[in-house]
C-alpha cells in the first residue's frame, strides 16, 4: 500500500524525517508478503442507512468475533452440561405427563403400570448412554449419528440419519417450546390464551441469544438448568420421604383433568404408553454431537458430562412418575390450560409456596433451554451437512459472532412454523418426535458395532456388545413407536426423512456439477489471452455516461462501435452528425426499428456481428458496454436505466459476450458540459 | 493505594518498534504500565533510508515488512486492551528521528527495546540509537534489554 | 632510461637500487630524507626531498620527459595525482600508480591510468598459494583508455554548456 | 539539489551548513571520527564518518544520485581523486574541488573538475582585481610561515600601477575562509577599490567573527608590477 509523506524538520538544522502515512491501517493488517487481514472497519457499510442497520445488529447480537477468538467458545463440563444436557433433562417434565395421557384410557388401575414403564424406559436410558459415551470417544468431532452413519455404515444411512437429526432438533425446539409454555400456564392460567404468541416470542429470544454465539448461550442458561436439577431432586426426594412415612396421599382432582378411558390394558396399550414415555431418551445424543464445543481433552469431557446427565435424568424420570402414581395424579386435557403433571408433582412438596413458583419457572427456563440445545447441535449438524454438499453452502458460513446464522434462523423459523400448525399443543407434536430420535439412536448403534468389529481395538468384544444390544433394543423401540403411534403423526415422519434425504441428494449433485464444469486442472498454466477482442456501445443519445462508457470501451479494444436504435430517422440523422463530430473515430450504426422494439434489433445486430465474423478464426469476445446513469434513490431507480436493465437480461446467457456496465454518478462533475448546444 | 500524582510515571509515551522480536514485550508493558494513568501511546517505526535515496523516497510505505512491524504493534496492543498510535518514519538517523518525534509528540517517555547482541562474539554491542537518545531526549528515556538468550547466558 | 620513482618505501628504495644497477638514471622522491636511509649507500642515483605531487619540484628534480615514473608513495590519491601530473604535464612516457584500493585502482585503469594494487594482488597470489581459484586479473591494470585531458580541454572551451543551477 | 560534500574542516562544516539552510540536500563526509561526532551534533544527521576518497563510500553517501560534489579536504590530491571518481565513476554533473596549491589549477581543470576554489586565488583577486590571474608568479615561499611570495604584472593605464605602497594589518585567514561567500556577493566583488584597503575593510568586517591568528599582508604595486603576500595551506 503506498501512502502520502510528509517531510518534517527536526530540532537541528539537517535532521529532517519523513512521516509516511498508512493508508491500509485502519482496514487492513498486513501478516505477510502479499497477505492482508481484513479488519472489523473493512466490512462496515459506508452508507449513513447501513452504519445505523450494523449498529442495531451490534445491539442486538453483539460486536462481531474474529475466527481466532473461537477457542474461548469452548464450554466447561458445568456450562456444557448445562447446555446440552437441557434437553434430556429437561424431557423428564413431560414424559410423565405423556406415559399416564394413555394410560389413563384404561382407567385408574393401568396408571400403576406407569412406574413398571418408566424403570424399563430408564434401563433403555442406561443402555443408549453407555452407546453414545463410545460415540464421544471414537467421534470426536462431532455430528452424531451422521457422522457415524455416514463414516461406518454408508452415505445413505448417514443422509437418512441426518434427516431424522434434523426432525429431531426442530421437534425438541417446538416441543420444548411449547411444554416450556405449558409450565407457565400451570402458573398463570390466564396466559393459556396467548400460547401460540408466546411460544413464538421465546423462540425469537433464543433465536437472538444463539446469533450472540455459543459461549453467552452457556452463561444465560446455566442458572436455572442447575435450580431445575437441584429443585426437582428436592421434590423427587421429599415425595420418596412422604411415600415411606405413610404420608402420600391422593390430591383432588383438578377441574381440567381428563377423564379415564374404558379401554382395556393390553400390550397395544403398553407399547403405546412406552413409547410416549421414551420420549424421555429424547436429547441424550446431543453431547456426542457436540464434542468439539468441549475443553480439551474433549471426548474425556463429553463422555463424563453424558454419564452425568444420563444418572440425572433416569432419577429424575423415574422419581417423578413415583411420586406422580403415589399421588394419583392425572394430566389435564390438551389445551386446556389445566396444569401439567409436573406441576402437580412440584406441587406436593411445595405446597402453592414461592418454590413452586420457582420451580414452575426453572422448569420452564430448562425447557426453553432444551430447545436451546437445538439452536447449537442444528445450525452445526447443517454446517457438517454443506461441508459436505448435502446442503447449500451459507449453512456452513459462520456469522459475525461465529454462530451458523443461517441454520439457527432455519432452524427458528421450521420450529415456528410447526408451533404455529398444532396450535402449540405439546402432545400432539410427541409423536413426531420420538420416531425421528429412536433412527438416530439405531443407526448411529449400529454404526458403532460396525466400528468395533472393523477396528478390533482392545475391549472391542464388550463394547460391541454394549453397542449391539443398544441398537437391537433401539430398533424394535423404533418398530414399536412408529408403528402404534403411526396414525397419531409418526406417518410425517415416515415420509419426511426420504424426503429430505432426496433433497440432499439433489443438492449434491448439483454442487457436483457445477464445480466439474468449473473445475481447473491442477496442471493447467493459464495463458495470456489470444481472443480478439471487439465492443458494442448501445447509446440511447450522447451524454456524459455515454462519453465515459465510449473512454471505457476504447481502452478494452480498438474495434469499438456504437450502436442507435431508433424508431425515428430525424432524430438518428441529427445524432450521426453529432456523433461524427464530437466522438470521432468510433464508428455509429443506427439501427432503425419502425416497430419501436430495442432488445430485439440490438440481439439481432449482434447475431449478425457474430455472422459476420471470418469463420475460420476463433469468435471474438464482445464486450457490450453500457452506459448506466447511477441512480440515488428508489424513484430515480424507477426513472432511469429500465432499458439497460432489460438488455442485460437479454444478454445474460450470450456466447462469448461480456455486458460491461459503465455506472455515471451525478456527483463526479460539477461544472455543466462545456461544449456548444445540445438538442 | 498511594498517591496518583506521585506515583504517574508518563502521560504520554513513544514507544520505539525495532522489528525485532523484543516490539511485543515492549508494547505490552508500556500498555500495561500506561493503563493506570490512561496515558496515551504512540508506537514509532523508523525506517533509516540509506544516503543512495532521497529522504522522501517511497521506501516504508511500500514495504509490507515495515507495515507488519506496525500492524503488529497495533495487534499486540489490542490483545492487551489497549490503544496505540502507530506512526511510520523515514529518516536518516533512527535516534535522531525517535528524539523528534519524541518532542513533536510531546512525550514525556521514550520507551526503547535493546536486543542482546554481542558484536562478533565478544562485547556487548549497544549499538548508536541508544546512546544517542540517551543523550538527546528531551523526556524520560526507558530502555528495556531483553533477556539473555539461554544458550548464550 | 630515465626512471622517477616518487615514495622512497620499501618498495621505492628496492626498484631504484634495481634500475639503477641496470644502468638506468634513477630519481627518487619523498617528502621526509630519513625515507632515504633505505637506500644503500652505493645509490648514485638522485634523491630529492620533495613533494612529488607539487610540478614545480617535480620539474626542479628533473622529471619531465621520463621514461618511466612510478608513483609508490602510501597516499592511493598522491600516487593518482603524481601520475596524473606525470602524464599531464611532464611528458612522461610510462606512468604507473600503486593503488591499494582496488576500486580506485579500477576506477583510474578506466580512466587511462595505469595501477598496481597490492591488495589484488596479495589476494589473489594468497588464493592461488592456498590452491583456491582467483579472479585471473592482470597485476598491472593496463589504461582502458587515453587519459582524459584533452577532453575536458573541449569541455571548458564550451561554457554555455556547463550548468548553472547554483 | 543534493550536494555532497567531502572534508568537514571549515570550509566544508560552513559550506554544508549554509547549504542545509537554504533547503538544498547535504551529505558530508569526514574520515576524522571525532570531528564528524562534533558536526553532527552541531548540525544533525548528514555526516558520514568515512573517508570520501574510497569508492564504496561514496557510493553509500549517494554518489550516484548527487548533482555536485564537492571536494573541500585540506589535500590537493584527495581532493582532485574526489573530484575524478565523482566525475568519472558516478556521473556526477558538477565536481567543485578546493585547490591549495595554485600551480594545481590546470592540472585540475585539465583533469575534468569543473570549479576549482582556490584560496589562493581569492585573496589575490581581493588583492587586486586588475591583476591578471594567469600570469601570476610563484616568487617563493617564506619559510616557517604560512605566506608565500607573489609577483603579478599590472595592466598598462591600471589605475593602481601608480598608486604608492600601502600595507595594513589584516587577519589574512579570515579573508581566506570569509572569501567563499564574499565572492558571491555582488558587491564584493564589484568593488575595485584598492587591494590595501579592501583588505582592510575586510578584515573589519570579519573582526567581530570569531578571532584568529593575526598575519601581515602586503601588497606592493608600481611600475606595471604588483607583489603580494599571500597566504598558503
Amino acid at each position: 500500500m503506498i501512502g502520502g509523506r510528509r517531510p518534517l524538520a527536526g530540532r537541528k538544522l539537517a535532521d529532517r524525517r519523513v512521516r509516511v502515512e498508512r493508508p491500509h491501517a485502519p482496514f487492513f493488517r498486513y501478516t505477510g508478503p502479499g497477505q492482508l487481514v481484513a479488519r472489523e472497519a473493512a466490512s462496515m457499510p459506508t452508507t449513513p442507512a447501513g452504519r445505523f442497520a450494523a449498529r442495531l445488529k451490534k445491539i442486538a447480537i453483539g460486536r462481531p468475533l474474529a475466527s481466532e477468538e473461537e477457542i474461548g467458545e469452548r464450554l466447561s463440563k458445568k456450562k456444557a452440561l448445562a447446555i446440552f444436557s437441557s434437553d434430556a433433562i429437561s424431557s423428564s417434565a413431560y414424559a410423565t405427563e405423556e406415559i399416564l395421557r394413555v394410560l389413563v384410557l384404561a382407567g385408574a388401575g393401568a396408571l400403576l403400570v406407569s412406574i413398571e414403564i418408566s424403570i424399563a424406559i430408564a434401563v433403555l436410558l442406561a443402555v443408549v448412554a453407555l452407546s453414545y459415551r463410545q460415540v464421544c470417544r471414537a467421534f470426536p468431532n462431532g455430528g452424531g449419528a451422521y457422522a457415524v452413519a455416514r463414516s461406518e455404515l454408508s452415505p445413505l444411512l448417514g443422509l437418512i440419519a441426518a434427516a431424522a437429526l434434523l426432525i429431531d432438533y426442530v421437534m425438541t425446539v417446538a416441543v420444548s417450546t411449547s411444554s416450556a409454555v405449558d409450565q407457565l400456564i400451570s402458573i398463570a392460567p390466564a396466559l393459556n390464551a396467548l400460547r401460540i404468541e408466546f411460544a413464538i416470542d421465546s423462540i425469537t429470544l433464543i433465536t437472538i441469544a444463539n446469533l450472540r454465539g455459543l459461549r453467552e448461550s452457556g452463561n444465560i442458561f446455566a442458572v436455572p438448568t442447575y435450580m431445575f436439577v437441584g429443585l426437582a431432586l428436592v421434590i423427587v426426594a421429599s415425595g420418596v420421604f412422604h411415600i415411606i412415612t405413610g404420608q402420600a396421599t391422593p390430591l383432588p382432582r383438578q377441574p381440567e383433568a381428563v377423564s379415564f378411558g374404558t379401554e382395556t390394558l393390553g400390550v397395544f396399550l403398553l407399547l403405546k404408553a412406552f413409547a410416549s414415555g421414551s420420549v424421555a431418551l429424547t436429547g441424550t445424543e446431543a453431547i456426542a454431537n457436540g464434542v468439539p464445543a468441549f475443553k480439551p481433552p474433549e471426548a474425556r469431557n463429553a463422555a463424563n458430562t453424558l454419564t452425568v446427565m444420563a444418572v440425572l435424568l433416569g432419577v429424575l424420570f423415574v422419581g417423578v412418575t413415583v411420586v406422580a402414581h403415589a399421588y394419583d395424579i392425572v394430566p389435564s386435557r390438551d389445551g386446556s390450560g389445566g396444569p401439567t403433571v409436573i406441576a402437580l408433582v412440584a406441587g406436593t412438596a411445595f405446597g402453592s409456596g414461592p418454590l413452586f413458583y420457582v420451580f414452575q419457572l426453572a422448569t420452564a427456563l430448562i425447557l426453553f433451554l432444551a430447545a436451546n440445545t437445538s439452536f447449537n447441535a442444528f445450525p452445526r449438524l447443517a454446517a457438517i451437512l454443506a461441508e459436505d454438499g448435502y446442503m447449500p453452502r451459507p449453512f456452513g458460513f459462520r456469522g459475525d459472532r461465529l454462530a451458523y446464522s443461517w441454520g439457527i434462523i432455519a432452524l427458528a423459523a421450521i420450529a415456528a412454523a410447526l408451533l404455529v400448525y398444532f396450535g402449540g399443543i405439546t402432545t400432539l407434536l410427541i409423536p413426531l418426535y420420538s420416531v425421528g430420535v429412536f433412527v438416530c439412536f439405531t443407526l448411529s448403534q449400529l454404526g458403532m458395532v460396525r466400528h468395533w468389529l472393523r477396528l478390533r481395538e482392545s475391549g472391542w468384544a464388550w463394547r460391541t456388545a454394549i453397542n449391539a444390544s443398544g441398537a437391537i433394543l433401539t430398533a424394535v423401540v423404533l418398530v414399536v413407536v412408529a408403528s402404534v403411534k403411526f396414525t397419531s403423526g409418526a406417518y410425517l415422519v415416515v415420509i419426511l426423512i426420504p424426503m429430505q434425504v432426496a433433497v440432499f441428494l439433489f443438492i449434491r449433485r448439483q454442487y457436483e456439477a457445477s464445480r466439474e464444469k468449473l473445475t481447473v486442472r491442477g496442471d493447467f498454466v493459464v495463458k495470456p489471452p489470444h481472443r480478439e477482442e471487439r465492443v458494442v456501445i448501445p447509446i440511447p443519445t450522447i451524454n456524459r455516461a455515454v462519453v465515459q462508457a465510449v473512454n471505457v470501451a476504447r481502452s478494452i479494444s480498438d474495434d469499438v462501435r456504437a450502436v442507435f436504435i431508433s424508431d425515428d430517422p430525424d432524430a438518428a440523422a441529427e445524432l450521426r452528425e453529432r456523433w461524427e463530430r464530437q466522438v470521432p473515430g468510433v464508428p455509429l450504426v443506427v439501427v432503425e426499428s419502425p416497430y419501436r422494439a430495442l432488445v430485439g434489433p440490438m440481439t439481432a445486430y449482434l447475431d449478425v456481428l457474430d455472422r459476420a465474423w471470418p469463420p475460420d478464426k476463433e469468435a471474438p469476445i464482445t464486450f457490450v458496454v453500457i452506459p448506466e446513469y447511477v441512480a440515488r434513490n428508489w424513484w430515480e431507480r424507477i426513472l432511469y436505466n429500465q432499458v439497460a436493465r432489460r438488455l442485460r437480461t437479454a444478454l445474460l446467457g450470450r456466447p462469448h459476450t461480456v455486458v460491461v456496465n459503465v455506472p455515471y454518478r451525478r456527483e463526479e462533475a460539477t461544472t455543466p458540459e462545456p461544449e456548444g448546444p445540445g438538442p | 493505594m498511594p498517591n496518583p500524582e506521585q506515583t504517574v510515571v508518563f502521560r504520554r509515551a513513544v514507544v520505539a518498534l525495532n522489528g525485532g522480536s523484543s516490539d511485543a514485550r515492549i508494547v505490552r508493558l508500556a500498555a500495561g504500565v500506561a493503563r493506570q494513568w490512561k496515558a496515551e501511546l504512540v508506537a514509532v517505526h523508523v525506517v533509516e533510508i540509506d544516503w543512495t535515496q532521497p529522504l522522501d523516497a517511497d521506501i516504508a510505505g511500500r514495504s509490507e515488512d515495515v507495515q507488519r512491524v506496525l500492524d503488529l504493534a497495533e495487534e499486540t496492543a489490542e490483545d492487551c486492551q489497549y490503544k496505540i498510535e502507530p506512526v511510520l518514519l523515514q529518516a536518516r538517523d533512527v535516534g535522531a528521528a525517535l528524539v523528534d518525534e519524541a518532542t513533536e509528540q510531546r512525550a514525556d517517555m521514550l520507551i526503547l527495546g535493546l536486543p542482546y547482541r554481542k558484536r562478533f562474539g565478544g562485547d556487548f554491542a549497544i549499538g548508536s540509537t541508544i546512546p544517542y537518545v540517551l543523550k538527546n531526549a528531551p523526556c524520560a528515556v526507558w530502555v528495556v534489554r531483553e533477556p539473555i538468550p539461554e544458550e548464550s547466558a | 632510461m630515465k626512471v622517477v620513482i616518487v615514495g622512497c618505501g620499501r618498495v621505492g628504495a628496492v626498484l631504484a637500487e634495481a634500475f639503477e644497477k641496470a644502468g638506468n638514471d634513477v630519481i627518487i622522491l619523498d617528502r621526509s630524507t630519513g625515507a632515504f636511509d633505505k637506500l644503500p649507500s652505493t645509490f648514485r642515483g638522485n634523491a630529492v626531498r620533495g613533494d612529488g605531487t607539487d610540478e614545480d619540484v617535480l620539474r626542479r628534480a628533473g622529471a619531465q620527459d621520463a621514461d618511466v615514473f612510478l608513483a609508490l608513495t602510501e597516499g592511493d590519491n598522491r600516487n593518482v595525482m603524481a601520475a596524473q601530473l606525470a602524464t599531464e604535464a611532464l611528458n612522461v612516457g610510462r606512468v604507473l600508480a600503486k593503488v591499494n584500493d582496488p576500486v580506485r585502482a579500477a576506477a583510474y585503469a578506466d580512466l587511462g591510468l595505469a595501477t598496481i594494487c597490492r591488495t589484488n594482488l596479495m589476494e589473489d597470489t594468497i588464493l592461488g598459494f592456498a590452491g583456491l581459484s582467483t579472479a585471473q586479473r592482470p597485476p598491472i591494470l593496463a589504461p582502458q583508455r587515453t587519459h582524459p585531458g584533452g577532453e575536458h580541454h573541449r569541455a571548458e572551451a564550451e561554457p554555455a554548456a556547463a550548468p548553472s543551477e547554483a | 539539489m543534493f550536494v555532497l560534500v567531502v572534508g568537514g574542516g571549515k570550509v566544508g562544516y560552513y559550506l554544508a551548513k549554509e547549504l542545509v539552510e537554504s533547503g538544498h540536500e547535504v551529505v558530508l563526509m569526514e574520515k576524522d571520527h571525532a570531528r564528524a561526532d562534533q558536526i553532527a551534533d552541531e548540525i544533525g544527521s548528514i555526516v558520514i564518518a568515512h573517508d570520501g576518497c574510497e569508492g564504496k563510500y561514496l557510493a553509500e553517501a549517494g554518489a550516484n544520485r548527487a548533482d555536485i560534489v564537492a571536494a573541500v579536504t585540506g589535500d590537493d590530491e584527495d581532493n582532485l581523486v574526489i573530484c575524478q571518481m565523482a566525475k568519472h565513476h558516478f556521473d556526477v554533473p558538477r565536481t567543485i574541488a578546493r585547490v591549495n596549491n595554485p600551480k594545481n589549477e590546470e592540472l585540475f581543470k585539465h583533469l575534468g573538475v569543473d570549479e576549482l576554489i582556490s584560496p589562493t586565488r581569492m585573496i589575490l583577486g581581493s588583492i587586486e582585481q586588475d591583476i591578471p590571474v594567469h600570469e601570476l608568479l610563484h616568487l617563493g615561499s617564506l619559510g616557517g610561515s604560512d605566506l608565500e611570495l607573489i609577483e603579478a604584472p599590472l595592466l598598462p593605464g591600471s589605475s593602481r600601477s601608480r598608486r604608492a605602497v600601502r600595507s595594513s594589518r589584516s587577519s589574512a585567514r579570515d579573508v581566506r575562509s570569509r572569501s567563499g561567500r564574499t565572492r558571491s556577493s555582488p558587491k564584493a566583488t564589484r568593488s575595485s577599490r584598492s587591494a590595501a584597503r579592501s583588505a582592510r575593510r575586510r578584515s573589519t568586517a570579519s573582526s567581530s567573527g570569531t578571532p584568529s591568528r593575526s598575519a601581515d599582508a602586503l601588497a606592493v604595486c608600481g611600475r606595471g608590477v604588483a607583489f603580494a603576500l599571500a597566504e598558503r595551506t
